[in-house]
């Protein structure tokens, strides 16, 4: 259940240009943060600006009761999470989010991460979690990025033993070209087994995505990008229109769709 | 010393304290239940309900701006038949009054909400919202005394739960509407609602707010929701004001009951601190101890110059 | 590419720049003339100035608010005739539109301060304050479109100087004094001045400015200016608008032009940066460089949905 | 005349409890800086707090182009001072205020210092400038405080050679009392000398040492502590009420005045 923590900070450092790993004593959040899960985190201490800023829960050690969180320096909330020394507190809600990422059950799986910029965080997180739950999971990452220098996560999962796959848009590392020229032949190389493709990242990216993977009637989750003024589900300032109609709250009826769920505008 | 007391009077209403949620910020509970105890509060305030289910307005709906918030939900729920059915027995587990806020375009639209929510049992009072600029006509009562008197009779003759109405700041004299609504039988008052205002992104050289106009709540309107508490208790000191607008912490809840607020609500706080509504709650029983003030009534209106 | 055109016009006055400062925030010029270069604004909007000399308020007469600022100056000067003797030589030296704002509390104060100052020489452009919410009266012509249209048709009889008739954001309906304002002779509009607000200090339970209320501005009030700016560049687009509450930025700027107005005051935002006008200045000038737009009226009103 | 100056913080650094010294690279202000001097700090980074707050400056190094401010850690914008590392920046606008301590020129004058809380860095600066000026000036400085523990600058001023009296509320050292109860025998003391009493502190010392002045017709300035939203003369917020009937703007008609032409009330 979401509740606030002021948490400690252990440790918050530099991993490539602009982005910082920012870790936490937090043990009631790593006891109970699932894959998709998000945070939202306070650093103002007056009113401006005034609202939290969301962050995917990145990596969770239950044994320490340690969270951590991956972030983009872009505007007021992430320079004062830059500016957090071990030993500091981290103002945080969570865990929040209603539906999250479901690992496909079937024994046999291919399990195809798909993220971009603080898209990959969550996906990491996935992927650990599918690592502990199965013995020898067959999961491939696909990691999408404008520049090799903005590229999250690929050494952290290569020493995993993950099969991470790379697209940046001007080729300067992996295939040129864009998460979906690898995902796409992809799939097809993975066609003789039961797929489902998780994608977070930017909404341009998740959509290509989900087309893809609708055309090929394969089994897509997003985890939509979308302001969350609350996080809480009170505010309905979240919200996203459904294919069925709906007009659902990304935090409470979401993150996580379906990518046939989802109307895109 | 002992407990202070923290009970207060609105209408027929005893509220435990003097802490309710705003309308919009709380949704209809349980998803805050699963946060606050709401058995903490004075009372719990559901957001808007009208007669049909609304969509509400298209994204963005929220944008924040400095100390505050531009809103432009456009009252999305599922209609009242769906709250009765669905929501009502949730609330009603909870030993706490449970005020729904109504809206509508007609006065026959706030009249059938009245009756049916009067004859569903479980619901406590009716908080009349004339004032929500998020809209096309919702504010139309709002800035007529003539037209907000009539709907708050019309309302009256069908219910006798007790009747709050929820003023908009947008006016020129809010005095005016107030008594107009007090004098049609309005138990009570609600005040602010938000104050109507816009955002622009310089690069795409849009509106930031697909509404393109939305409301501002926040810390930014205290000061004039404020002023507004204290213009309006001067001129009705005997009717009991819901006071509101950036309320953050007891302090600002205080300074509200100072000015003639008889109770308060927490609205974008909420979003901010899940729990701030119960810890006004606590900080405001710990302002009265640590004062020597054994009754929270003692404080409302009690500014001076 | 070239240098863009940043020349705008109000009424008869043709501005450098769009940026000009707020009346009661750049006092009457020397203060600020060992800080900035005069010469570098679109115009100096001086502090109100009254028939006779006044003390103003008490103090406190500012207190700090979210993000905002409350005043309750009360309109202190030491009169037009002192202003026209020891204050205006000194504007004279600078290559500057000068604007004096007036207030009175009877038409027959504006009229006799817009013909002194109209026969002084020297004065550019005339800004008619109807809406200064710190005295009593302040705001009697601001609510009344009938009063407002009176007051400019007398003293557009005297002078032939740019009239501006400065807006409260105090009403229901800004649109409706616009249009009175303009209809009796205003050759442009200026808006807003502040909002009614309070604060109380809880420890004391008093109301923390003597006056009890102020004038709400600064950044807070930013979405409630740029609403209202909009409104009346809808209504009245062809009348020239200075707009103006919490703009603190280029961006702040570029917003409010978007929004409709043709220029821009700085009031609160000298307080913190004093160079806030020529910095605003600059930067419009770097944004239209940046976007290559060539006239700096190309922006106004042109926010999109 | 009043600019912005984004100093390079120097040091930092606790000297009583709740209170720092803070030192910056500000040479044009250094240039600048006389006793009675004012600047105002911003530290906020958006909108909450709006206003700068105002600091005397305490010591200034001409030669290597530095100042420092004394400054009691007592809300947002202290807070933020005291947060600040060596290295980053300080945003300030000064020199500010029009009307300074005026060292009495008269040869044998007894220069009488009465301060009380941050009342005292400015009179520092005075003692410091005078001894400059003049070779062994006369000085006798008059140190206020609650406690023992929240005396400033004593023994710095002893250490430069200065005639330092204390009075403690609570008689935790020096004298027990007010220091009105030290002036009042220090000026029977000097009665053979020209006298010149300058004063800063809180409101209600600073009246008592202006009425026990004027009482013995002795002359005494004092720097009035008033709220200075803007500190340039354009707000008009600072105003004071004086005995003439004027009603003047502190931070430019001030914030120094002669005790009699202050109407308290
Ligand atoms: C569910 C979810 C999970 C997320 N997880 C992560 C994560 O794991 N890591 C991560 O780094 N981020 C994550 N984000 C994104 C993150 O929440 C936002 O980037 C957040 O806004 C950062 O806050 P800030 O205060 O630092 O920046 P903000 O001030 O909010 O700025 C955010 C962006 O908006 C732009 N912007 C700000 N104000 C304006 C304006 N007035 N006009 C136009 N543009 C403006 C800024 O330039 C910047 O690019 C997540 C978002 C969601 C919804
Ligand atoms: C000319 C001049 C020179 C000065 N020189 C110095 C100096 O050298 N050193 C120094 O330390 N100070 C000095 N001061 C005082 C200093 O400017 C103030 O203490 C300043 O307000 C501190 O800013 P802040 O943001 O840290 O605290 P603020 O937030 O401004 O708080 C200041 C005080 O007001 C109280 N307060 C704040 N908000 C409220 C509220 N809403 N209701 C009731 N009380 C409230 C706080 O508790 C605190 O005690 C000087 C003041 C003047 C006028
Ligand atoms: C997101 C949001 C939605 C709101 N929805 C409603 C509503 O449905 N009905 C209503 O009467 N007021 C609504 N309000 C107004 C609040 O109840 C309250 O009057 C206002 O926000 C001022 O209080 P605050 O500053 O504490 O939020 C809403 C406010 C916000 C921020
Ligand atoms: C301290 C202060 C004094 C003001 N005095 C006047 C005044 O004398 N006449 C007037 O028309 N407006 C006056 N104003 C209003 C401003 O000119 C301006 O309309 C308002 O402050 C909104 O702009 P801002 O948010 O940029 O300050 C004053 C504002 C402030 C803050
Ligand atoms: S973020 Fe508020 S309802 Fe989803
Ligand atoms: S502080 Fe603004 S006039 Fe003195």
């Amino acid at each position: 259940m979401p509740h606030q923590v002021f948490a400690r900070v252990l440790s918050n450092d530099p991993i490539i240009a602009g982005h910082q790993v920012i870790t936490c004593d937090a043990p009631s959040l790593a006891a109970e943060a699932q894959p998709g899960h998000f945070v939202n985190v306070l650093t103002a201490e007056r009113s401006d600006p005034l609202l939290r800023k969301p962050f995917s829960v990145y990596t969770v050690d239950r044994d320490r009761g340690q969270i951590s969180l991956l972030y983009s320096i872009v505007g007021a909330t992430t320079e004062g999470m830059a500016r957090k020394r071990p030993g500091e507190i981290l103002d945080i809600v969570g865990p929040l989010g209603g539906r999250l990422f479901q690992a496909d059950p079937r024994p046999n799986a291919a399990h195809i991460m798909v993220g971009g910029g603080y898209g990959v965080p969550p996906l990491v997180f996935l992927s650990r979690e599918l690592r502990l739950a199965q013995s020898e999971p067959n999961i491939t990452f696909i990691i999408g990025a404008r520049r090799k220098d903005l590229l999250l996560c690929e050494a952290e999962l290569i020493a995993a033993g993950v099969d991470a796959r790379v697209a940046t848009e001007d080729g300067s590392h992996g295939i040129s070209g864009r998460v979906t020229d690898v995902l796409e032949p992809l799939l097809l190389e993975k066609s003789g087994l039961p797929v489902t493709v998780y994608c977070c990242g930017p909404t341009p990216m998740m959509r290509a995505v989900a087309e893809l993977c609708l055309r090929l009637g394969v089994t897509c989750q997003l985890s939509v990008e979308v302001a969350m003024p609350c996080g809480i589900g009170v505010c309905m300032g979240c919200v996203l229109d459904l294919t069925d109609g709906r007009r659902v709250r990304c935090c409470v009826d979401g993150p996580v769709f379906e990518a046939a769920e989802v109307k895109w505008s | 010393m002992t407990t202070p007391n923290t009970a207060v009077k609105i209408g027929k209403l005893t509220l435990r304290n003097p802490i309710v949620t705003g309308s919009g910020t709380f949704g209809f509970g349980p998803e805050m239940a699963n946060i606050v105890d709401l058995n903490k509060l004075g009372a719990v305030v559901v957001k808007s309900t009208s007669r049909e289910a609304r969509l509400g307005n298209p994204t963005p709906r929220i944008v924040e701006t400095p100390s505050g918030i531009l809103n432009a939900i456009g009252l999305q729920n599922s209609g009242v038949d769906n709250f009765i059915a669905e929501k009502l027995p949730f609330l009603r587990n909870y030993d706490v009054p449970i005020i729904v806020n109504l809206v509508g375009t007609e006065v026959a639209d706030y009249v059938h909400l009245a009756e049916k929510l009067t004859a569903a049992g479980g619901v406590h009072g009716l908080e009349i919202n004339i004032s929500c600029p998020n809209v096309s006509h919702g504010c139309d009562f709002a800035v007529d005394p003539v037209l907000t008197a009539e709907l708050i009779r019309e309302v009256r003759k069908v219910t006798d739960l007790t009747l709050i109405t929820k003023l908009s700041p947008n006016v020129t004299d809010m005095v005016l509407i107030a008594r107009a609504a007090v004098d049609a039988g309005s138990d009570a008052l609600s005040l602010i609602n938000t104050l109507i205002g816009t955002a622009i992104d310089i690069r795409r050289r849009k509106f930031r707010l697909a509404n393109i106009t939305g409301g501002l709540s926040g810390p930014a309107v205290k000061p004039i929701a404020l002023r507004c508490v204290w213009q309006v208790h001067r001129a009705l000191p005997n009717v009991p004001l819901i006071g509101m607008g950036g309320i953050m912490s007891a302090t600002d809840a205080v300074e509200f009951l100072l000015a003639g607020a008889t109770a308060v609500a927490i609205g974008t706080a909420t979003f901010v601190n899940p729990t701030a509504a119960t810890d006004v709650a606590a900080g405001l029983e710990a302002y009265l101890v640590e004062n020597g003030i054994n009754d929270v009534n003692a404080l409302v209106g009690a500014v001076t110059q």
